[in-house]
């Protein structure tokens, strides 16, 4: 079943990649964006989404503050946090909190994966 | 008796080559300075088999060989250095129908040539059991004497390359008398052939470069050596990088083949055995094509033999035009084998498989 | 075979890795590509192998086995006494004697090519 | 352009700005964590819209940018101010590529070496000498992988090795880590990618492009001679030497080596205008360059592209010879040739670029030296350096140091006034001497300027007359900037006492010989009481010249461009005979119209044309002309200067090797005009 996907980027460039890849896997699936960690709050209070791509670098809340902060609003929601560092830390706090860590630039392959585990993980939610 | 002729113009390297085989009890051996002593004792003792040397004063090694090959035909084992002119002047002796060749060791030639005894005598005693090709020779023969050279008889005219239809390979190994029949294997193909080739002929590391410069030089196929990782694309075919291995793989959905750092548990390389099984990771059975030429040994006949039994259409080289009937013999013997055809006629084979 | 995927997805490195398991390592990371990789029981890895981890950016489930391996560092490898309950890094006053053994992985020469 | 690429360009644009006002406040205030990481930030989110858009160079400079920056973060203390220069002309880099890529729609050419120069700017400004102080004493660039607190207990000796085995080195049966793990005494093996590395998707993970670095408890020789196996690059640093905090640097030979080799190879079988890229050392080159690894493999690259060129136009070559309908093919051989000298030029930067030093290196040895000298002389004088960071040919860098001793001594000695007639005139009591290099075009100047009273032209006209080192006619039409100039001639010192510092006959002759023999020229600027600058006009490298070709009586010679003014033809009758000379009459200027010909002693009927072809050369302040046959074309030539024999041909510069593998004559104007 199709399902709305949540990116949050400060750079409206990596939302664009990011919509685009999330087009040519799901075409049927929706998407919302958010520039930052305010306006994702303000989303999943009102349960816009059902998954969430966010980036790690951002003013204000970081990717792995807001990870929390949604989980904390919305446990069940599978999550990535998206970096181009690659830092033993970010990783590994990604995978303490639940996320999975995907690289930057997001690449189509990746991103399918991750939806696809986070799809198989909602219908398990809902079975 | 193995009746064996060394030509070469430095004392040192007769003597030492001498010595190679005063151990082995089957060989009586005679000695040339230069080319005409050698040609004058090829008429007289008609020697089983030649060593010779690719750099000598006077006639050098690649006109004394041609003038064998005219005058009076027998098997010749260069003995050439593992530079990049030694490669080209060796190719070129292969063309001219040497059967074999093996390198002197560089740098401090007296105290390393023990490391050349083992090949030499292998390749010296497998020569002078090999089959001459005398058709391909008298071509090649009336080439040489009107001064042409092969390439500008066959100006490769290259169309575009074809679109691949259906995805597939041809995994090619070939080791002693490998250079010619692949030579004749290639130039028989047309541009359009929808099909990578890829290629393993077993090979010092020097000399694969320059063997698919020629080859590329000549054929209607792109040829080029697979130094690192290459796409492999249709009317392509790919030599695969001497003292290494190449395996096949894929990078971003599309087939690779890639140079990988000669593996100890195969005894030659390229190893053809290990090609074809990496490509077996990566393709259906049905979708590859094993052809096993001319080469000592048994290389490529296990795995070839194991794609057969997969349902892999394999073809061997018929006995009576391979050099030495070693590695497609074995793939024979292991039932391996759908076809076994002369080498002028496995082009022709193919493109029916691929048709 | 030395890289295997285990049945909770992971990617797993296991005993001496050599040279020739990097390509196979690399197959399967392209084909699960949010696979984490597994090395606790990884003794040692060639070169080849440690250079397709560094380019895989994955969740690294460590400590290794081997004591070279364990000692690594980059930001690849990270401080692995920091988050799960992995042992202290070794410290690092006294030389790791047992490096000089623990890499006798070299491969043996290759044969040279014969026909 | 499509709509990623308009969106990236007026991301990166507000990025930039954005990054650029942080920075500045970051100056202002160097504590204000949030404005670092507000540029941080920014850094990061250009590198990864960089990444989107696949342009690698732009991504690779942002990358370096943000390490050093973030370097700055984890540090605790401020950002030194030093590290916000760099990343600001980094961003100022970003901008131009922006606008190329407005421009153009595509990635700008030659970003790659403008990003590793830039790069290797960034890790300057951490390897200075004065702050790297504040975490190690021997810190630099790839010292910082390693964890102080942990170097710290560490027993003595310590060593760090860094190792970037050859791209081939796993085909040697080789295992780098193996390797390195089988050290002497290894305390810690650090491992990480090298830029050249390729993202998993298309990674050859036979190619090796690992960077590792190694810390042992053992001596520097130890590890040397441990080291010796490495294929690939090595670089060595005692971490504690026995003088001091001096740092040893050894560039490991194994993988430069046959880098040059294939170069050269590449060179001499491709080309054979590019033999002189094959290049000449004089004898007493420095020992030891150290290279930035970007260079190196800016190199390597271009070189293998040039390798691939090379074979594409061998495999046009061949086609040509069969091929009759050879219009596509004639196209395709052009375009090829094309290309490959784009990337000939680009290789031929590269290589000029390995042998280049910033001048700080000379300029260092001044501060002591001059404080020195002026106390022995009694005076008061201070020294400022300005543009240090300058860089040029290594070579030049070197020899710079006797000439500019030569000329500070001069300045102090002979410019300076002592502080009394300081005082008198109106001066602070202490002296200035800036010493200031600048980067102009393709040459390197360095000036030395002095605020003392001038070069006394009148007492050097008497000297001169004195010493008859000229007439006193000539002298006497000399103008006063002329009659100045007399002091670089042989044997000339105005000193009314020889000094203990500049006496001894040896004069300023010595600095305008040894200047002139790197290729370069001595400039004297003088005002009467308000001071002197000398400056040193050097070429950016020792081995390019740009020359125009020109024929004469049959024989090709070249001329440096730098001195030719313009090239035009007059007609005989406006040639005029004055004596036993000729001359021209050029834009109501009078020149001497010297026959190359004859000049250079070649017998030649005179010409039969109506038109004299003239080419007008200026060296120092005197014009004149030369009359050739016919005029070539522009080129740039490694020039080899004369050696044996011909060494002391008088009015030949050099040679250098022609496309078709004909010597050519560079002539030298200065001599031709003398």
């Amino acid at each position: 079943m199709p399902y709305t996907l949540l990116i949050v980027d400060d750079s409206k460039l990596a939302r664009m990649a990011a919509t685009k890849a999330l087009r040519a896997l799901h075409p049927d699936w929706a998407q919302v964006e958010a520039g930052n960690g305010d306006e994702a709050i303000a989303l999943a209070k009102e349960a816009a989404f059902d998954i969430a791509i966010l980036d790690f670098n951002m003013p204000g809340r970081d990717g792995l503050q807001l990870a929390a902060d949604l989980l904390r609003l919305c446990p069940t929601t599978p999550l990535a946090i998206v970096s181009a560092n690659h830092q033993t830390e970010i990783v590994a706090k990604a995978e303490h909190i639940g996320a999975i860590f995907l690289p930057k630039p997001l690449n189509e392959q990746a991103l399918g994966a991750f939806l696809k585990m986070a799809a198989g993980k909602l219908e398990k939610g809902q079975a | 008796m193995i009746k064996l002729l060394v030509v070469d113009d430095s004392a040192l390297a007769r003597k030492l080559i001498g010595q190679m085989f005063a151990t082995e009890p089957d060989f009586s051996i005679q000695f040339a300075r230069n080319g005409s002593e050698a040609l004058g004792l090829i008429a007289l003792a008609r020697p089983d088999v030649v060593t010779l040397d690719v750099h000598m004063p006077e006639m050098d090694g690649l006109a004394c060989l041609d003038r064998i090959m005219v005058e009076h035909p027998c098997p010749v084992v260069m003995v050439s250095s593992a530079t990049a002119a030694g490669a080209e002047a060796t190719l070129e002796a292969l063309r001219l129908g040497a059967v074999d060749f093996v390198t002197k060791p560089t740098g401090a030639v007296s105290l390393r040539i023990a490391d050349m005894a083992q090949p030499l005598i292998e390749k010296v005693r497998a020569a002078a059991g090999a089959r001459l090709r005398s058709s391909l020779r008298l071509r090649e023969r009336v080439r040489h004497r009107t001064g042409q050279t092969s390439g500008a008889l066959r100006a490769p005219v290259r169309k575009a390359r074809p679109a691949a239809r259906g995805e597939g390979l041809v995994l090619v190994g070939t080791s002693t008398g490998g250079p010619p029949a692949l030579e004749m294997l290639l130039t028989a193909l047309p541009a359009t052939f929808p099909w990578p080739i890829v290629i393993a002929q077993h090979m010092p590391a020097t000399f694969t470069a320059a063997f698919a410069r020629r080859l590329d030089g000549i054929s209607q196929l792109a040829v080029q050596e697979i130094r690192t990782s290459v796409a492999l694309k249709p009317g392509c075919a790919y030599i695969g990088r001497g003292d290494a291995d190449v395996v096949i793989s894929r990078r971003a959905g599309d087939l690779v083949g890639m140079a990988a750092p000669a593996q100890s548990g195969y005894p030659w390389h390229p190893s053809t055995d290990r090609m074809v099984r990496s490509a077996l990771n990566q393709l259906d059975p049905r979708q590859l094509i094993g052809v096993l030429m001319t080469g000592m040994g048994n290389d490529g006949a296990e795995a070839m033999a194991l794609i057969h039994a997969q349902g892999a259409k394999t073809i061997a080289e018929a006995e009576e035009t391979a050099v030495v009937w070693g590695m497609p013999g074995e793939l024979v013997k292991a039932g391996g084998a759908d076809y076994v055809v002369p080498l002028h006629k496995i082009a022709a084979q193919l493109r029916k498989l691929v048709g | 075979m030395t890289v295997v995927l285990n049945q909770s997805g992971a990617i797993q490195l296991i005993g001496a890795c050599s040279v020739d398991d990097a390509e196979p390592l690399l197959q399967l990371l392209l084909a699960n590509p949010i696979a984490p990789i597994d090395w606790r029981n990884c003794d040692t890895a060639h070169a080849a192998v440690i250079q397709v981890l560094l380019a895989a950016m994955r969740p690294l489930r460590g400590p290794p086995a081997g004591t070279l391996l364990k000692g690594l560092k980059g930001p690849a490898f990270g401080p692995f006494d920091r988050g799960n309950a992995s042992p202290a890094a070794p410290k690092m006053q006294q030389p790791i004697g047992a490096f000089g053994s623990e890499c006798r992985a070299v491969p043996e020469k290759a044969c040279l090519t014969r026909s | 352009m499509n709509e990623f690429m308009e969106q990236f360009l007026l991301e990166s644009r507000e990025l930039v700005a954005q990054a650029i006002d942080d920075l500045l406040a970051l100056g202002q205030n160097p504590a204000d964590r949030d404005r670092l990481n507000g540029a941080l930030r920014a850094f990061h989110t250009l590198k990864g819209g960089a990444g989107i858009v696949d342009f690698a160079a732009m991504a690779r400079l942002l990358h370096a940018a943000e390490d050093v920056l973030a370097a700055g973060r984890s540090s605790e203390a401020s950002i030194p101010p030093d590290v916000l220069d760099p990343c600001l002309a980094c961003l100022d880099l970003t901008s131009r590529w922006l606008d190329a890529m407005q421009a153009r729609g595509e990635t700008p050419i030659g970003a790659e070496l403008d990003a590793n120069d830039m790069i290797a700017r960034l890790h300057a400004s951490r390897d200075d000498d004065e702050h790297a102080q504040a975490s190690l004493p021997e810190a630099g660039d790839w010292l910082d992988r390693l964890d102080a607190s942990a170097l710290e207990a560490i027993g003595r000796p310590r060593t760090a090795l860094r190792y970037v085995p050859d791209q081939d080195a796993f085909f040697q049966a080789h295992d780098p880590l193996a390797f390195v793990a089988a050290l002497p005494n290894v305390i810690s093996i650090d491992a990480c990618l090298t830029g050249s590395a390729a993202a998993l998707e298309i990674m050859n993970p036979f190619s090796c492009h690992l960077d590792l670095v190694v810390v042992m408890a053992a001596s520097g020789e130890d590890v040397r001679a441990a080291a010796a196996g490495a294929l690939g690059v090595t670089e060595i640093r005692e971490l504690d030497p026995p003088g001091g905090v001096a740092v040893t640097t050894v560039l490991g030979e194994h993988s430069a080596a046959p880098a040059v080799e294939a170069i050269e190879r590449s060179l001499m079988t491709t080309d054979p205008a590019s033999v002189q890229a094959d290049l000449p050392l004089p004898a007493h080159s420095p020992a030891a360059l150290r290279v930035a690894m970007s260079r190196i493999d800016t190199l390597v690259k271009l070189t293998g592209e040039l390798i691939v060129l090379k074979n594409a136009l061998g495999h046009s070559a061949r086609l040509s010879q069969n091929d009759t309908t050879s219009g596509a093919l004639a196209a395709s051989l052009r375009q090829q040739h094309a290309q490959f000298e784009r990337l000939a030029t680009e290789l031929q930067t590269a290589v000029l670029r390995i042998r280049v030093l910033p001048l700080r290196s000379v300029f260092r040895r001044f501060p002591k030296l001059v404080k020195e000298i002026s106390a022995s002389v009694g005076k008061s004088v201070r020294l400022v350096s300005e543009g240090d960071d300058t860089e040029a040919d290594a070579m030049i860098v070197e020899a710079l140091f006797e000439p500019l001793l030569h000329i500070l001594r001069n300045a102090i000695d002979h410019g300076i006034e002592d502080p009394h007639s300081r005082e008198a005139a109106g001066k602070p009591a202490m002296g200035t001497v800036v010493l200031r290099a600048r980067r102009d075009a393709d040459s390197v100047v360095v000036d030395v300027r002095d605020d003392g009273g001038g070069v006394d032209v009148a007492r050097v006209r008497a000297v001169a007359a004195e010493r008859q080192i000229a007439g006193p006619g000539v002298l006497a039409a000399m103008a006063d900037a002329e009659a100045a100039n007399l002091i670089f001639l042989p044997g000339f010192s105005t000193a009314s006492a020889i000094t203990e510092l500049s006496g001894r006959g040896v004069g300023m002759d010595t600095v305008k010989t040894n200047i002139e023999r790197l290729g370069g020229r001595v400039v004297l600027e003088t005002r009467d009481r308000v001071g002197t600058c000398i400056s040193l006009v050097l070429p950016f490298s020792l081995m390019k010249t740009a020359i125009m070709t020109v024929e004469v009586a049959g024989q090709v010679c070249g001329l440096p461009l730098d001195t030719i003014v313009e090239t035009t033809s007059v007609h005989r009758d406006r040639v005029i005979q004055i004596g036993s000379g000729h001359a021209v009459v050029l834009r109501n200027r009078t020149l001497p119209l010297i026959d190359l010909a004859h000049a250079l002693g070649f017998r030649q009927e005179r010409s039969a044309s109506t038109e004299a072809r003239i080419v007008v050369m200026s060296v120092e302040t005197q014009m004149a002309g030369l009359e050739v046959d016919r005029l070539g074309e522009r080129m740039d030539v490694m020039l080899t200067p004369m050696d044996g024999l011909l060494a002391g041909v008088r009015g030949i510069a050099g040679t250098s090797l022609l496309g078709d593998g004909r010597v050519l004559i560079v002539l030298n104007a200065e001599e031709l005009l003398g």
